[in-house]
């Protein structure tokens, strides 16, 4: 056992990987950053956020592949390579790029197994970047994994540390469906313990980072972090909250959180997607419809509101659902009645 | 025109089958027995046809809206396509596609699509098994002048260039995108040059001669065999009828139709060709024509009386079973 | 008054307002359809739905723009053209094909009032349709107006009969943000009362349909027609449905929706989109969050299930909520207890 | 080189005015005062000077990532948009776009973008103006190396193409899309001749010599009032500094960086030819030099002086007041 990053975390599982199964590649822009130009001399850069460092050392040109900034290409490229036998693990630099290539994505990718009868399986991992908090701006801050959720045929992944980021990404990588992999940008220099070995974590599965019993909270991604801040706090106030993070959205473990709120009858969401038609809303909706009879109170989103993610640092300081608020709607649906 | 007999013969039944399977696929539809909308590729058999000859089951095809011409030229099983057509549960696809998204893995054509452009990067990801596991193959996409806009397939073409990839951007113009004429929508005009533009040696030819077709095919299949990456070829055809069929077709005239009936058909042309080169007799391709006529309406017939998939399929498919 | 269908609606509110603002014009691929080529001698076609038969013969080229198959640049070209003053109504032919342009829409044309500073408006609408049901296939039958909805900057209509797609349109022509405006398929040829003269529906003002005690049922574009036809049914087995039509979900009417359901205290929603995060959840979730004291049974949305269109009739007409289902929830909601 | 005095001075100043801004950005990066990655301009200058003292304030730009360059040819509010950078109140975008977003509609500059080539077709439908409403603008989209391989671009050509529009394709070649050579991403290599197939004239020039952007820009301009339709224009000038600051540069030599400092200095270039050519006095210049740099240094300070925005403005201006 080491301590890791969230980042080293991630480059381990696919290096394993990549061992392990000579059909695994890795393709996108910059990946290998500069092996291109003619005239290079220095290391190879690795991403612009570092996230593919080492593998071009480890397995060259044929498997860590280099692009124009050309999307679309890409995407194609590696839902038709896993059409066609390949594993690819596609790098989207940021999740905020999707509109520039989402067709062969939604369309193409996530459709392949249902429209062409189940002739071939669809292996790919689109590893890409979410998440604001770090002053990237409007175009470049955007979590939209709501809207991968919405799509039939693709499964969606949002590691909170580093443990689950490489126990995920392995077991994404031997799916063998497409897989959105959703990594948070200000999560990327965590550190936690992370086994060298490689080890699976379930898609599906959702884990229990706490017990309670007066209301079950349930985190997605960077909001993991921010409700395990709030957790002093809680029980000071008397308040046992049920921690859940369901770290993959698609499959959902729906089941676990019905449990939960049959035990404590009060659900709060934190979700950093965009409001109307959140993830969040999803998971109030469906346990308002399967478990209302335990419900003791409404259940409650916490999203940012309906708007852009702002340049600002302290307009984006506001934009995320942070302590404060949680405390303070814990409390209200506490003393709900 | 150095080709085998055997090889005439292979190239004039996949010609002849899209011919007949076509034809028949209109009247049935006109019947009211097809489920859903059709695009008939009559016109432009000797260019599917002149690709997928040079072909093996290892290398791939990618699609279009207007794929049965692709797909019985790549020799899709005949008789499942036509039950994927009518939405069967032995289909192809289940019943799932239908006729914009027949597939047939087994043979390498990787499907139909009904998203203009989309199968251009897909044919690329399937090249890719050349650089990552050193595989032998090459993999073809057939573009329509119209998708030929498509950011698409500008994108695909470069990456394709840039990582020297086995792939055949096969365009086909034949004249229009739906309703709207080729030289309205294609800036520049020369779709062969602008593949150029980014670095791969393309050709321009009559796409209703087979010989004209399958002799650049052929080059470009042993260029991309050899690791010196994709080409272009760019052929022109005109289709026969409708975008799809119920089209009124007031975009052009009937003259135009009856032009390309009397001066391009592949068929005649093939065989005009072949005959007087003294390759293959007439009466040996009329065997042929008669063969694939019942095949063909065998095929219909089955699919016909075929049942539809069970309801309990609806939402079977969509992930790897015991995976969701 | 007089009976037109909704095909004819939407003509004649893009004619009314080509008329009234020369800055409005309409851009897309084969909107007069022919045109274009050389030998040209018919009848402009007006697209292959013929949803702008009529227009090029009455503006003609300089205000009816035929396109390259070329979406990216349609929707971005629309974007500017906004942005730089005038008013374009975009047309993507379907609205599967969001996924090659999504950019344009959500991070340009939908970010730039915010991200720019309020500098200038962006008055866009894009028409597109949408919707299941008459064979078209997985890529050619899909409703993603829940990941249009989800957009902040965007706005959302849906239009259920030739009456309100003909004030919606101006409506939406005449809005100073972007607006994208999804036809049905299924209902271009409906017939209905609709006036000659020029009026507006307003965004974000539902329509209660019918009256009714016992449950709320908000159904949207499509399922409106289908819930009619669940009102008899209903009555005879003792129901009282109040039938919402929320018509445009971005805004979305919900104090509509929450003094129905305050009276009624059950919900049920009628949605054409994927389940997961749909924006029937998103209507349930507000539900549960914002009246939760008057609900006396478990929210319910009905949507298709989480797999893309099949081709197959069958299995299409399995996808869509049918009247069976509404009623037998509808009768679930009311025997709850 | 027959401009007029004034249209020279007007051109120094403009690339003056980027090369001290960009050089005190790069400073306040270093001292941690910039709230986000900014993308320097510097040596790059002439080609956004070059282009923008062709057009008037009618005309529309649309800009990059790399944009505080476009900016300031296009005669953006100097103060506004520093605040803007610092993410103020008072900044152009309230705060809201930072960098990368920066716009001012009262001078036609349509806003940076942070989406690589998003900005082709935006600056393509600002050209529709001229279509629709008989108005007299040209458009002009900036576009990096990387950038002219979206499909976003190639279609935006094609459009522009065919419906023959008022714009300027201002390829911006620097060497480098983040990391990575132009050699390795741009098949065919050559972006001047890619615009070419799609049916428009273009230029290849250096772009560190202000007087052959210029000369281009302005036989495009003229074309495109006379409503013959767009072009492309390729420049080729290194940027000076890292994609980003803090940028390592592992991937180009020390010395690539000496020389281009010392042979492609477009200021330098400048400054040399028309004082050889005696239409300029080097004190003339060297009096805008000492007030360019009071005006960056005081536009910074006012700017880290001014307030953030009032976080009540997070939710303001996603649509038209009371619309919502
Ligand atoms: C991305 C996208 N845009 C538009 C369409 C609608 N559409 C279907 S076929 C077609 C015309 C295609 O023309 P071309 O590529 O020349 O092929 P052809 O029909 O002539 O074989 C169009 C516009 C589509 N299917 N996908
Ligand atoms: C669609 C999209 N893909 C990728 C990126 C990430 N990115 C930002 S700048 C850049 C390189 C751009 O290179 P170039 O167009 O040459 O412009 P330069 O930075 O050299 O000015 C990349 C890949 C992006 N912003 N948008
Ligand atoms: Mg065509
Ligand atoms: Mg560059």
């Amino acid at each position: 056992m080491t301590v890791k990053t969230y980042r080293e975390a991630i480059i381990e599982a696919m290096i394993l990987e990549m061992k392990r199964d000579e059909k695994v590649f890795v393709i996108g822009e910059d990946i290998s950053g500069g092996r291109g130009c003619e005239d290079f001399e220095g290391e190879a850069a690795g991403g612009p956020m570092g996230l593919t460092q080492g593998l071009w050392d480890e397995f060259g040109a044929k498997r860590v592949i280099d692009t124009p900034i050309s999307e679309t290409a890409i995407m194609g490229a590696a839902a038709g390579a896993a059409l066609s036998g390949l594993r690819p693990i596609a790098e989207l630099m940021f999740s905020d790029f999707f509109g520039v290539c989402f067709d062969q994505i939604y369309n193409q990718a996530a459709k392949f197994r249902f429209m062409y009868g189940d002739q071939g399986a669809t292996p790919l991992v689109i590893r890409t970047m979410i998440g604001a908090g770090i002053g990237c701006g409007p175009q470049h801050s955007q979590s939209p994994y709501s809207i991968f959720a919405n799509i039939p045929g693709l499964k969606v992944v949002t590691p909170s540390n580093p443990y689950d980021a490489k126990g995920l990404l392995i077991s994404s990588i031997r799916d063998n469906d497409p897989v959105i992999f959703c990594e948070h940008k200000a999560l990327l220099g965590m550190d936690g313990e992370v086994p060298d070995e490689s080890y699976e974590v379930p898609l599906g599965k959702g884990k229990i980072l706490k017990e309670g019993n007066d209301i079950s909270i349930v985190a997605i991604g960077q909001m993991v972090g921010v409700v395990q801040n709030c957790i002093k706090s809680l029980e000071e106030k008397g308040i046992s909250a049920e921690i859940i993070d369901p770290r993959s959205l698609s499959p959902f473990d729906d089941e676990m959180v019905y449990d939960s709120v049959e035990k404590t009858g009060r659900l709060l969401v934190l979700d950093e997607s965009n409001p109307v038609c959140s993830f969040g809303s999803w998971i109030t909706s469906m346990v308002s419809e399967e478990v209302f009879s335990s419900l003791k109170a409404p259940t409650k989103v916490l999203t940012p509101p309906h708007c852009p993610v702002p340049a600002a640092p302290n307009l984006e300081a506001a934009y995320l659902p942070d302590v404060e608020t949680i405390i303070s709607a814990s409390e209200n649906l506490k003393n709900y009645s | 025109m150095q080709l085998s007999k055997d090889k005439l013969i292979d190239a004039y039944t996949r010609m002849k089958k899209i011919r007949v399977f076509e034809e028949t696929m209109r009247d049935e539809f006109a019947k009211g027995t097809v489920p859903a909308f059709i695009h008939l590729y009559i016109g432009q058999e000797a260019i599917a046809s002149g690709i997928c000859v040079e072909l093996n089951d290892n290398d791939t095809i990618a699609s279009t809206h207007r794929g049965h011409g692709h797909c019985l030229a790549k020799n899709s099983n005949l008789e499942r396509m036509t039950m994927e057509i009518f939405c069967r549960a032995d289909g192809l696809c289940e019943g799932k596609g239908g006729s914009m998204h027949i597939a047939d893995l087994s043979v390498g054509m990787l499907g139909a699509n009904a998203i203009v452009g989309a199968n251009a990067p897909i044919a690329v990801g399937a090249a890719l098994r050349q650089r990552v596991m050193g595989e032998n193959l090459v993999s073809a996409a057939f573009i329509g002048d119209g998708a030929s806009n498509q950011g698409a397939v500008f994108e695909a073409m470069n990456l394709a260039s840039v990582l020297k990839l086995p792939v055949l951007f096969v365009f086909e113009n034949n004249g229009y995108a739906e309703f709207t004429g080729v030289d309205y929508h294609c800036g520049g005009g020369d779709i062969a040059g602008r593949a150029e533009g980014f670095g791969m040696p393309s050709y321009k030819l009559d796409g209703s001669d087979f010989f004209a077709v399958q002799e650049a095919a052929a080059e470009a299949v042993e260029r991309a065999r050899k690791g010196e990456g994709p080409s272009a070829i760019e052929c022109y055809a005109k289709r026969w009828y409708g975008h799809f069929e119920g089209d009124p077709q007031h975009y052009r005239t009937k003259e135009e139709l009856e032009t390309i009936r009397k001066d391009n058909d592949p068929l005649i042309i093939f065989r005009q060709k072949v005959e007087e080169a003294g390759l293959v007799e007439s009466s040996e391709l009329d065997i042929i024509d008669d063969d694939l006529t019942s095949k063909v309406f065998n095929a219909v017939e089955k699919a016909k009386n075929s049942p539809l998939p069970n309801v309990e399929e609806l939402t079977t498919n969509v992930y790897e079973k015991g995976s969701y």
